[in-house]
């Protein structure tokens, strides 16, 4: 065997064996912690490049975990898809440590500096360990690592709120866990395998049979309950404003970009991997269920963000109505709808990962959350700013951002299925984008065009430049891939191809 | 106020029965979860693991991995008390 | 109408779902957090003993082989065990992180009252 | 149809979660979870999983309750009132 | 929790100190016996950790840390999964899958596995102790 | 013949790239910084005239960026239509971007850098607009034009402008939802949004289907055309300062909106099918009610700009008219009159601007006698104004000559009644101020002021003069008429 063929498992491994030494290492000298996090991400992001491009050229991969041939052995099955997710995930991350550098060191004690990396660490290598396994009693292991981690850094700062809201997180957390411990149950004890490719097997000739399909629909239920509370997926989104506004930014930013998408490729993984698309597109429609509360999802999320007054709260609330964006791309089960909302989780989880990161730098610099407050930002931070606006007309999707690319899609996926349906969908869609502009364009305006509150505060006091870089990378990734969208698509579109079966 | 709650446990608990109403009996040794993969754990696994205990030969072994993520588990779990309580 | 071999067929799987949901009510209607989570607990257990019992065969042993039996002993089936190892652990885990967070709540809040908590916010 | 754990277990197992959930003194609570999760073990073993039944008991019987008493101890015993 | 749950009580601080030690045997031949008979590296590992417990409920946390350090926890936290990790990655390079015990590594494959495996168990033993008394340590308080 | 060029793109990225070296050079160095505003007008105009001869005989250029969609790229396709509209947005841009000097530094702006760097992203995604290939092309460069205009409206950060600025930021982006719904609703129907010289939609859909589309393109585009009852953002952004007004309010913006509808009319539907679908006549009549409207509702103005604004609203419907009566002199007037339009405009505009800098006045009933102290520019108001009514022998009168004659060809003479109605409206609300100006005595403040710098008078007397020579020798080669009746064939 080639080296190439282990790089399912070396991308997990790379942060997990990081996770692993940072405490000792951290214990001897608290400034290692970092550089070696920085290095380890940059190799897992090459580890899942090469993945991508091996996943490209050779289709999907499946490594045996022990060298017992599935479904006796667990298998971890990459496709177009989970490589995409290793490459969003490990991207972000990245840009989340190089941040940290000088972030962490100010917000946190530094006594937590070792704890913060390693469960930093840790939770890249669940959502990758979740993005590649084929095996779903493994899934949910790798989702307990990342849910486990990630309550942890919600409340690692210590302060009040943030504890609460961690609470808030675990509890509902909880809940999803178990209730995707009794799908796996109920999945289980019908065809006795846990492996996805054998369990779509086993379960097509159930679809309907007597009194076992009422197990199957529960089982399915179950699992949207379960893995909807991990996206946030409304109505379960209750946890997400709190924890992801109360988090560090840093922490917010893996949070808002990826964690709760990897919540999403788990329900993407049940619809499609699991259950058939004929099954969950047609024989029960609950594709078409998932996308009307993802309707609902983008307006309600959208207009409890205008409300807000709390910067990050209000990113908060904005994706609770964009991961509506991708699981409504994802329920249209359409071709170009299916694309789009993969495509989203990446053009998402770039824009929205700036957005928190730049939310960071704010508070970093001058201790600020309340938008009103944000007044004359725009002199004193220009660079910061900048890529703010950016991210932001990203989200609303304004062409040339990468946030267009997505909306266009959904909006073509909405209009492919050719119901009525989809026409509500894409109102949902542009109302949603419309939205999403009012309350963007009020931070925009009083960062630009309203007089500051104190004179003073127009000097220019630039960010860190360490903690600037990742924030101008991602801007810059929001435009050109705006431009450039052949670049993420050409592993997102086969994706959504290979799901869908078509 | 607890109505609210009251009628979404009663909603999951008419659920759950439902579902238990599709599963094959109790003990049935004809159920797939009986039938599909267990026989091969049950045949090969002491050749393979040179284990007598088949629970144990999965756990290392076969789904060796999950014990893996399970030991990652507590170790999460222990980082993330660490950094909430400082280690004492 | 009522047909009792089916009933009672599955009779475990029946209180499996009664603790599933005293767990599931301590977990959403009692204001105590502590109690939640003795509530997660309950429910956890409850849906352990669900897997071990669609693992178990009638008539059938634990999983060992040295168990000295020919090929005619029918073993129980060991995949739940190994899989409830690994939910126990993920169990003890949630839980001693959400003991922690009770604790820290506590230190700051001084009450664990989810209404008061709420107010206090 | 076998009678694995004795019906009586069952019925047990589940007034003692009742009595866990309603006991508003909380160590109490604990006191009597940790008996259910006892009985609960016994359960699994009766069920032919004794290792699940012996990791139940060292978990939940044992490491769960010690945690819930320091809990305990660190916070407030009896649970408030709810006005 | 800086005293001991029974204050003073000789008996109790004297049967603690002598079970103790039969708790951890006890757990060492859980470890040990986890390939023939129900139990294995988990379950030992927090049945070491329970005669820590009891120690520190016994004696007072002080003394019970003090037979436990933080510096030696420490490694010990991270040894499981990393052993794991290792051994993995060492299948890996003798040309197996990860985790793939029955390779021919200095010696015949049922051998290696046999040793793999073995390792493997005290690996997650030895963490789910450390942590196990990690936590009840941090939960204790001072 | 159709050649690959990067030359489209170059129009493009030109001034893109100024403008991010407007933003770095900041404030410190103003003199570098409006040397880069003039640099980039002055390149993107000689990049947009060396496409000229090619496209002048007929031929075509393309270039394409990046795939999209399959079968729709971002891509430009450069036919003699864009080129038009190019070509007046880059060549009034020199223009303006004098102007803009001397009247930021008069007035002592703040945030000049915001406003040079907004400026030149504004006309460089206008000229993006009219080399668009493709319907996706075009809407994204229409997008960023929206986002650019916006931080201009808001420039003064008054109260007011901050909600001319939401005003205008909601009608353009629901505008712009329209548009993308419109577009993919039209990607679904034909798996392609490339322009074609007869338009690709025949065919497709049903004709239900195809009316509402079109109503919903109209919508969108409609917006940003100003058309009535969706022109309220334009009056309010009259608090832009006045340049902006000038050239993006007057010129580029709305005719951007024009210019999507002429598109959608003949690159899209295609002109036959828009005729078999019977859209045209609903589209003349709006067209009739906004000219009738916007020039009613000039009436009722004070303020100079939004008289000009309301005054824009009116004559920007001519060209839709010209558009929807879909015969050779119609069209030919119509796409004149967005060359002549915005030459009387925009010296209009430009006089409007100088007036504030001099004395600090923006009504009209404030204006009397002006005319004595600031003669220059009160006579480039007045050819600008005679043109918008009309009269001869300024450019005005030609594009409404071609219209009126039009409206007879197509078989509608209600249409040139409509014209003749807006002509007397036009009169009833231009002469009033210009006699002002000149017949009465100046009083208060007026008394003191002066003739404005040249770097504003310049622009004004320019653009004037370039109004007075379209409208006197319409016959000579290259004059907005010649081109238009070149490029349409007639």
């Amino acid at each position: 065997m080639t080296w190439a063929s282990h790089l399912p498992i070396i991308v997990v491994l790379i942060p997990l064996l990081t996770a692993y030494i940072t405490p000792m290492l951290g214990w001897m000298d608290k400034r290692i912690c970092n550089p070696l996090v920085i290095v380890s991400t940059s190799f897992a992001f090459i580890a899942s490049l090469l993945l991508a491009r091996s996943v490209l050229t050779r289709g999907v991969i499946s490594y045996h975990m022990g060298g017992f041939a599935p479904p006796f052995g667990i298998a971890l099955v990459v496709d177009y898809f989970g490589a995409y997710m290793c490459i969003v995930i490990s991207f972000l991350t990245l840009m989340a440590a190089i941040y940290s550098r000088e972030y962490i060191a100010k917000e946190l004690h530094e006594s937590k500096t070792a704890p913060y990396y390693t469960l930093l660490m840790l939770m890249t290598g669940g959502m990758m360990g979740a993005s590649v396994t084929g095996d779903l009693f493994n899934m949910f292991v790798f989702f307990e690592i990342l849910s486990i981690s990630s309550y942890a850094l919600v409340a690692i700062t210590g302060k009040k709120v943030a504890i609460l809201a961690s609470y808030k997180y675990l509890l509902l957390g909880a809940i999803g866990t178990s209730f995707t411990l009794v799908g796996i149950a109920y999945l289980y004890i019908l065809t006795g395998t846990l492996n996805m490719a054998d369990l779509s097997v086993r379960l097509a000739s159930l679809y309907g049979v007597g009194r076992s399909s009422w197990t199957l629909l529960v089982a399915l239920a179950f699992f949207m309950v379960g893995y909807s509370i991990k996206a946030a997926l409304f109505p379960l989104h209750t946890w997400l404003p709190d924890a992801h506004s109360m988090a560090p930014s840093s922490i917010s930013a893996v949070l808002s970009g990826i964690l709760i998408k990897v919540g999403a490729l788990a329900l993407i993984r049940v619809l499609f991997n699991i259950f058939q698309p004929e099954f969950v597109v047609e024989t029960i429609p609950v594709t078409s269920m998932i996308s009307w509360m993802a309707a609902v999802a983008i307006i309600v999320g959208s207009l409890f963000a205008i409300s807000q007054v709390d910067l990050k709260r209000m990113l908060a609330y904005s994706s609770v109505a964009h991961i509506g964006f991708i699981i409504l791309g994802v329920g249209l089960a359409t071709g170009y709808g299916t694309t789009g909302g993969i495509l989203h989780i990446f053009n998402h989880a770039m824009a929205k990962g700036c957005l928190f990161l730049c939310a960071g730098a704010i508070i970093y610099k001058t201790g600020l959350r309340n938008i009103d407050d944000l007044a004359g930002l725009g002199n004193k931070m220009p660079f910061t700013m900048a890529a703010f606006t950016i991210a932001a007309l990203s989200m609303i999707g304004i062409p040339p951002t990468a946030g267009f690319i997505s909306k266009f899609y959904l909006g073509l996926g909405a209009l492919e299925t050719g119901t009525w349906s989809g026409w509500v969908f894409i109102g949902a869609i542009l109302l949603g984008s419309l939205l999403t502009a009012i309350f963007y364009m009020r931070v925009i305006n009083n960062i630009y065009f309203k007089e500051p509150l104190h004179r003073e505060d127009v000097q220019r006091d630039e960010t860190p430049l360490g903690m600037l870089i990742p924030i101008l990378i991602l801007a810059g990734g929001c435009v050109i891939f705006g431009i450039f969208p052949r670049i993420p698509l050409s592993l997102a579109e086969p994706a959504a191809k290979l799901l869908l079966g078509i | 106020m607890k109505i609210i709650p009251s009628i979404f446990i009663l909603f999951i608990g008419v659920m759950l029965a439902a579902a238990v109403a599709g599963m094959p009996e109790f003990g049935d040794p004809n159920s797939p979860a009986n039938t599909h993969i267990v026989p091969y754990y049950r045949e090969n696994s002491l050749e393979e693991t040179g284990v007598t205990e088949i629970v144990t030969s999965i756990v290392v072994s076969y789904r060796g991995y999950d014990t893996f993520g399970e030991v990652t588990v507590i170790f999460t779990a222990g980082t993330g008390v660490i950094a909430l309580l400082g280690r004492k | 109408m009522v047909n009792f071999g089916f009933l009672l067929g599955h009779y475990n799987y029946w209180a499996v779902v009664v603790l599933f949901l005293i767990g599931l009510y301590a977990m959403i209607v009692k204001k105590n957090l502590i109690k939640k989570f003795m509530g997660l607990n309950i429910m956890d257990t409850s849906i352990f003993l669900f897997y071990i019992s669609m693992g178990d065969v009638e008539g059938g042993v634990s999983p060992i082989i040295a168990h000295g039996g020919g090929s005619d002993v029918i073993y129980v089936n060991p995949l739940p065990s190994v899989l409830i190892l690994t939910a126990i652990v993920v169990a003890i885990s949630t839980t001693a992180l959400a003991l922690s967070l009770i604790i820290k709540i506590y230190e700051e809040y001084g009450t664990l009252d989810s209404d008061r908590l709420v107010e206090l916010m | 149809m076998i009678w694995g754990p004795d019906i009586f277990i069952l019925a047990i197992l589940v007034v003692l979660a009742i009595a866990a959930v309603i006991s508003r003194d909380l160590l109490v609570a604990t006191v009597i979870f940790s008996g259910y999760s006892l009985l609960m073990a016994v359960a699994y073993v009766q069920l032919n999983s004794p290792d699940v039944g012996f990791t139940e008991a060292a978990v939940g019987a044992g490491v769960t309750t010690v945690l819930f008493i320091l809990t305990i101890a660190r916070t407030a015993r009896m649970e408030e009132d709810g006005s | 929790m800086s005293e001991s749950l029974f204050g003073e009580d000789v008996i109790v601080r004297t049967i603690a100190r002598l079970v103790a030690p039969f708790i951890q045997l006890f757990g060492l031949y859980v470890l040990m016996h986890g390939h023939v008979s129900p139990g294995g590296g988990f379950q030992a590992g927090v049945i070491i950790a329970s005669s820590f417990i009891l120690l520190a409920l016994a004696l007072g946390l002080p003394e019970s840390k003090e037979r436990f350090k933080k510096t030696i926890r420490l490694p010990m936290e991270s040894s499981g999964p990393l052993i794991f990790a290792l051994i993995g990655v060492t299948c890996i390079l003798a040309g197996g899958y990860y985790l793939q015990y029955g390779i021919a590594f200095l010696f015949p494959p049922a051998v290696v596995s046999a040793i793999l495996i073995s390792a493997v168990e005290i690996g997650i033993g030895i963490t789910v102790l450390a942590m196990i008394v990690t936590i009840f340590y941090a939960m204790a308080g001072d | 013949m159709e050649i690959y060029s990067i030359r489209p793109i170059l129009a493009v990225v030109i001034p893109f790239i100024c403008a991010l070296l407007i933003a770095v050079t900041g404030e410190k160095n103003r003199d570098l910084r409006e040397f880069w505003t003039l640099a980039a007008s002055v390149l993107g105009c000689m990049v947009v005239i060396s496409m000229f001869p090619h496209i002048y005989s007929g031929g075509k250029y393309i270039f394409t960026v990046a795939q999209i969609v399959p079968g729709v790229e971002l891509g430009f396709r450069v036919d003699a239509f864009g080129m038009f509209f190019a070509f007046l947005s880059s060549f009034l841009w020199i223009v303006t971007s004098v102007y803009s000097i001397g009247y930021m530094r008069a007035l002592k702006e703040h945030a000049q850098t915001r406003y040079y760097f907004c400026f030149a992203a504004c006309i460089a995604s206008a000229v993006g607009i009219a080399l668009a290939g493709n319907l996706l092309t075009l809407f994204v460069f229409y997008e960023i034009l929206t986002m650019s205009a916006f931080p201009l409206v808001m420039h003064e950060e008054t109260s007011a402008a901050l909600d001319a600025g939401k005003k205008y930021l909601a009608y353009t982006l629901s505008g712009g939802a329209l548009v993308l719904f419109g577009m993919a609703m039209t990607y679904t129907l034909t798996g392609t949004l490339t322009f074609a010289s007869h338009g690709f939609l025949a065919g497709h859909g049903s004709e239900q289907l195809l009316k509402m589309l079109f109503v919903i393109f109209i919508l969108g585009f409609g917006v940003k055309a100003a058309i009535i009852p969706l022109h309220s953002w334009l009056p309010s952004a009259m608090v832009a300062p006045t340049p902006v007004s000038a050239l993006l309010h007057a010129v580029a913006v709305v005719n951007a909106g024009i210019f999507g509808i002429v598109r959608v009319v003949t690159n899209v539907y295609g002109i036959e099918l828009v005729a078999d679908l019977g859209l045209l006549l609903p589209l003349a009549i709006v067209a009739s009610i906004t000219i009738i409207f916007g020039s009613i509702f000039a009436l009722a103005q004070d303020n100079l700009k939004r008289m000009l604004a309301y005054s824009t609203v009116s004559q920007l419907s001519y060209i839709i008219l010209g558009a929807a009566l879909l015969s050779p002199s119609s069209l030919s007037g119509g796409v004149a009159h967005i060359a002549h339009q915005g030459f009387m405009k925009i010296t209009l505009f430009f006089c409007a601007g100088a007036i504030l800098v001099q004395t600090g006045k923006k009504n009209l009933s404030e204006m009397h006698g002006i005319g004595h102290r600031m003669p220059l520019t009160m006579i480039g108001f007045t050819i600008g104004a005679l043109g918008m009514i009309g009269a001869p022998p300024i450019c005005g009168f030609i594009s409404k000559w071609y219209l009126g004659l039009g409206a007879l060809e197509a078989g509608h003479p209600i249409f040139t009644a409509v014209l003749m109605a807006s002509t007397l409206l036009n009169t009833a609300y231009f002469i009033p101020p210009i006699y002002n100006a000149f017949f009465k005595e100046p009083e208060g403040d007026l008394i003191e002021s002066r003739e404005a710098s040249w770097w504003l008078l310049g622009p004004i007397l320019l653009c004037a003069l370039i109004s007075l020579i379209f409208g006197m020798v319409p016959m000579i080669p290259y004059t907005p008429l010649q081109l238009a009746r070149t490029f349409l064939g007639v």
